[in-house]
């Protein structure tokens, strides 16, 4: 009755049939059957290394970021991230460069010229050269948390602080934000306000604003405070593009004064006869208006977005932004990026002053406050990394050129009085899920 | 200068809103590509900030997709 | 010839049906009895830790009754009695029910279509009930165009059922549990295991004392001669229709129907045993051997399997 | 009363396309959970474990869910099903006909209709704060007769 044979065609079907359901399901088994599937709320780590330098010796930072972003189902989610930024190099003091050697003191340096028992660091600078002090060192350690949670069906609230310091300022700052669904979630309104607490003690003491860089003088600690609003609107267009119009204000009011910076003040030939802290008003309103729109063209994305700026010591601005997220097959892209940016100066702002005039009551060479226009251009490529990972490197370079770099005075004929900024942005990140 | 400015605000804002209201968007099930992450406005947060904190110590404008930049010296 | 140490009766009835129920037998081996699929089950273990065995016993029962839950016909909340109320839309299945289903439209291929999870609406006509009201030919072929796996569309983890079209796992699911659990229990346990659901089973391995002593019920002396197998791995299945079959005019209608015509296979032998690799190639074999009707046995001799054919 | 005209015209609409994806009319005497879900929306995600649960446990008290998925692309919808499989009904509507009928103003939304076909309450989002009053409405209705 028995009978072995050959096992046939049928039959080794049916058996490899059988061993693939029974082999399938074992692993199905711990993987879905009993429990229950557990809902995913991932946290999300990011890792981000940035490096920036400028040329011809200036500022160098390195940066350091670890944010972490964990969601707690229900749309709430907790954003905290950490920053750690360390300062070096030589940052431009204000004053213009010489045929002449110039020499300065450190801000550190408890006079302008060696006395005994006294620290006193001096630097000289090359005539023709941008007189920079060359040991600016400055270590910054920053952190920010952020919450952010459904209210009702249609509004999202979100609140949140930041807190900073340094070895001379030391900044907190919380904020909160309204935001209500309309129009079947298309049309989405903000509501947001922040209020900025800053104090600056800069190293050797705050310069008495205005005053004569010789007298060297110095006041106790300095605050500022920052109050703003924005509304803003962001609307669905059509199924691949989305629109978001912001008004922000803000409102500085303090100390606004750079501790650092000084003033050459010149005589009638442009030899110069001294120098002067800069001083600023101590109050500063801004307003901004920012459009952005995504618009997805296929796989691919576009970010591009138009900022006009505008604030009470005359500065205006305008920035365009471009993004493009091109995706490169499944795991990778490329995201090309270019920034053009132009400002007015501040009214108050001149390259250096002049002896013969009338003496200003604000005054400052700050190279932020010129008039200038900057591009930067760089791109992104990004890249999977594993299941929930991901590489990216950012590359980008940022040039900014002042329009006034000259003066017709004769001792400052030959000579480049703001130059050309040009900085290289490298920032690696890594990104990843659980 | 700045009162014209802001009313320029008002009637953009009031356009957007009001427009919204009526024509523009899209049904609640037809969103398949703006929920794509790369399609939401701060998809890449950590970028925009370090963008901030750089712009914020080299320019005088700052801000404007959320609030303005700040908390450090940088100078 | 040893003594049926370690002896399995695959016709074994629970005297008062107990639940769930630990034995520690005189044979050396621990046998745990419950009930799942309409069937008494048992577990027997070469083991001398009753508690131990009481807790595998235990978790071989709850799997039983998982897959029971989960794949019966019977319960609403099943995953086949979803797909069967879908009314022609498409239901997304897990990994395990997935398998099931791949498994069966391989059988169904393999069978050349007549070995078919889709043949349950059947039902509604052909009540095997020992009597003789054989349905009337228009209402079986009214049931034909709901027949057909090949209308059914399988497109893991979607699978979409023709409105009024019903699946069951009829012929693969027991077997299935026998199998799954066996793999559970020797996973936790080192000694010989077999499994026997009534009358599927299947083991690890032999007893240290001997091959497992299986008896199979002859199905026309109900219990009185059986046939006394021994199994050292592997699977054994039987098919056989000894209590499912209506009688007239001295004509047997088995319950094994042809799904072409909606009529019973003729001639099919009164039960078929087959031992294969594992309880689900064993019932696969079996039923298909059935299906064969009068060729059951040279369709056995040329699968080369080992088998056990009655008429 | 307004849900219930919502429904009505949701069946009228049905009929003129075929009444192919969603035949209420065929589940009378059940109590229905419908939800529109899409593999983009992220509380659809935490609604699929409850709704599996639910399933297993009231399917066999006459509760049965029908989840519409309105996926443009259904390749979407079967990438998300595999991560979180469903072991209730899902139907697919990639044109929105059902969802345009039911008057759903976001994902998800889903619609609670008992024994006799009236939709008895609406329920927009999925929180998991909302699964207990969820279950609570449902048993209600499978018990109410």
């Amino acid at each position: 009755m028995q009978l072995k044979r050959p096992v046939s065609q049928l039959h080794l079907g049916l058996m490899a049939a059988s061993c693939a359901l029974l082999s399938s399901t074992a692993r199905a088994q711990t993987a879905d059957a009993n429990q229950p599937p557990q809902i995913d709320q991932p946290l999300q780590i990011d890792a981000d290394l940035l490096y920036y330098k400028e040329n011809a010796g200036r500022v160098q930072t390195i940066e350091p970021i670890v944010s972490l972003k964990k969601d707690f189902g229900d749309q709430r989610v907790l954003d905290g991230t950490f920053t750690l930024d360390s300062l070096s190099g030589a940052t431009p003091n204000g004053a213009i460069p010489a045929h002449q050697p110039q020499t300065f003191a450190s801000p550190s340096s408890s006079s302008l010229t060696p006395k005994p028992g006294a620290k006193t660091t001096l630097y000289t600078i090359a005539p023709g050269d941008l007189p920079q002090d060359p040991h600016f060192k400055e270590r910054r350690v920053a952190g920010d948390l952020d919450w952010s949670q459904p209210l009702g069906l249609d509004n999202t609230l979100s609140y949140g602080g930041h807190l900073s310091t340094e070895h001379d300022f030391d900044s907190v700052a919380a904020h909160a934000g309204l935001s209500h669904d309309f129009n079947e979630k298309n049309t989405t309104l903000s509501a947001g306000v922040s209020e900025e607490y800053d104090r600056i003690h800069a190293h050797g003491g705050n310069p008495v604003p205005g005053s004569d860089y010789a007298l060297y003088e110095k006041e106790p600690n300095q605050t500022k405070t920052v109050a703003g609003g924005l509304i803003g609107v962001t609307q669905v267009l059509s199924r691949n593009w989305l629109t978001e119009l912001n008004y922000t204000y803000d409102r500085s009011q303090g100390y606004l004064t750079d501790p650092y910076r000084i003033l050459s003040v010149v005589d009638a030939t442009g030899l110069v006869a001294s120098y002067r802290y800069e001083n600023r008003p101590d109050t500063r309103a801004r307003q901004s208006l920012y459009w952005v729109n995504k618009v997805a063209l296929g796989s691919t994305v576009l970010d591009l977005s138009y900022r006009r700026g505008k604030d009470s010591w005359d500065v205006g601005s305008d920035t365009v932004d471009a993004r493009l997220r091109i995706d490169l097959g499944h795991r990778v892209y490329l995201e090309p990026h270019a920034r053009w940016y132009r400002q007015s100066a501040a009214d108050f702002y001149s390259l250096y002053l002049s002896e013969t005039g009338p003496a200003p009551v604000f005054m400052s060479a700050d190279p932020r406050l010129a008039a200038f226009s900057a591009t930067t251009f760089g791109a992104k490529l990004g890249m999977t990394a594993g299941r929930n990972g991901e590489f990216s490197l950012r590359l980008e370079q940022y040039q900014q050129r002042p329009t006034e770099q000259s003066s017709s005075l004769t001792a400052l004929q030959g000579l480049n009085l703001n130059p050309n900024l040009k900085a290289t942005i490298v920032q690696l990140s890594y990104h990843l899920e659980y | 200068m700045r009162i014209r400015t802001v009313n320029c605000i008002a009637i953009l804002l009031g356009v957007l809103v009001i427009g919204g209201c009526s024509t523009l968007g899209v049904k609640p099930w037809q969103r398949e590509i703006l929920a794509r992450p790369q399609m939401a406005l701060n998809a890449e947060p950590i970028d925009a900030a370090i963008d901030d904190h750089i712009y914020f110590s080299k320019e005088a404008a700052s801000g404007g997709r959320s609030f303005g930049g700040g908390g450090c010296g940088c100078n | 010839m040893r003594p049926a140490r370690a002896a399995v009766d695959a016709a074994w009835r629970p005297p008062h049906a107990p639940e769930f129920e630990v034995l520690a037998r005189e044979d050396g081996i621990i046998a745990v009895y419950f009930t799942a699929m309409a069937s008494p089950c048992e577990l027997l273990l070469e083991a001398t830790d009753v508690h131990a065995a009481g807790q595998l016993g235990s978790a071989a029962a709850q799997e039983a009754w998982r897959i029971e839950t989960k794949f019966s016909r019977y319960r609403p909340e099943s995953i086949v009695s979803v797909i069967n109320r879908s009314q022609g839309s498409a239901v997304a299945v897990d990994l395990e029910t997935a398998a099931l289903i791949d498994y069966a439209a391989r059988c169904h291929s393999l069978s050349q279509g007549r070995f078919d999870i889709t043949s349950g609406v059947l039902r509604r006509c052909w009540k095997f009930d020992g009597s003789d009201r054989v349905p009337n030919p228009d209402a079986v072929a009214a049931l034909l165009p709901l027949i057909g796996f090949e209308k059914v569309l399988w497109q893991a983890p979607l699978i979409t059922l023709p409105a009024g079209m019903e699946i069951d796992f009829g012929g693969i699911g027991k077997e299935y549990a026998v199998d799954r659990v066996l793999a559970l229990v020797a996973e936790q346990f080192a000694g010989a295991v077999l499994v026997n659901f009534g009358g599927d089973l299947a083991t690890n391995r032999a007893p240290a004392a001997g091959p497992w002593q299986v008896g199979v019920e002859r199905p026309d002396t109900e219990g009185q001669a059986r046939l006394l197998l021994e199994l050292r791995r592997g699977g054994l299945a039987t098919s056989g229709d000894t209590h499912r079959f209506l009688l007239r005019d001295g004509v047997r209608y088995s319950h094994i129907l042809d799904v072409r015509t909606g009529w019973p296979v003729p001639a099919v032998p009164r039960s078929v045993t087959v031992a294969a690799g594992s309880c689900v190639e064993a019932g696969i074999l079996a039923t298909f051997a059935m299906l064969q009707g009068s060729a059951a046995e040279s369709f056995l001799i040329e699968q080369g399997v080992q088998h056990w054919c009655l008429r | 009363m307004l849900l219930s005209l919502l429904l009505l015209a949701s069946r009228s609409a049905l009929a003129a396309n075929g009444g192919q994806l969603l035949d209420l009319a065929a589940l009378k005497g059940q109590v229905v959970y419908v939800d529109f879900w899409a593999s983009w929306c992220a509380p659809c995600r935490e609604s699929f474990p409850w709704m599996n649960r639910m399933q297993d446990e009231l399917g066999r008290d006459g509760l049965v869910i029908i989840a519409v998925n309105v996926d443009h692309d259904h390749s979407d919808a079967e990438h998300f099903l595999r991560e979180h499989p469903a072991r209730f009904r899902v139907v697919f509507d990639p044109d929105g006909v059902l969802p345009g009928q039911f008057g759903v103003r976001g994902m998800p939304t889903s619609f609670l209709i008992d024994r006799d076909g009236r939709v008895q309450s609406r329920h927009a989002g999925f929180r998991l704060t909302d699964r207990d009053p969820l279950t609570q409405q449902i048993r209600v209705l499978l018990h109410a007769h």
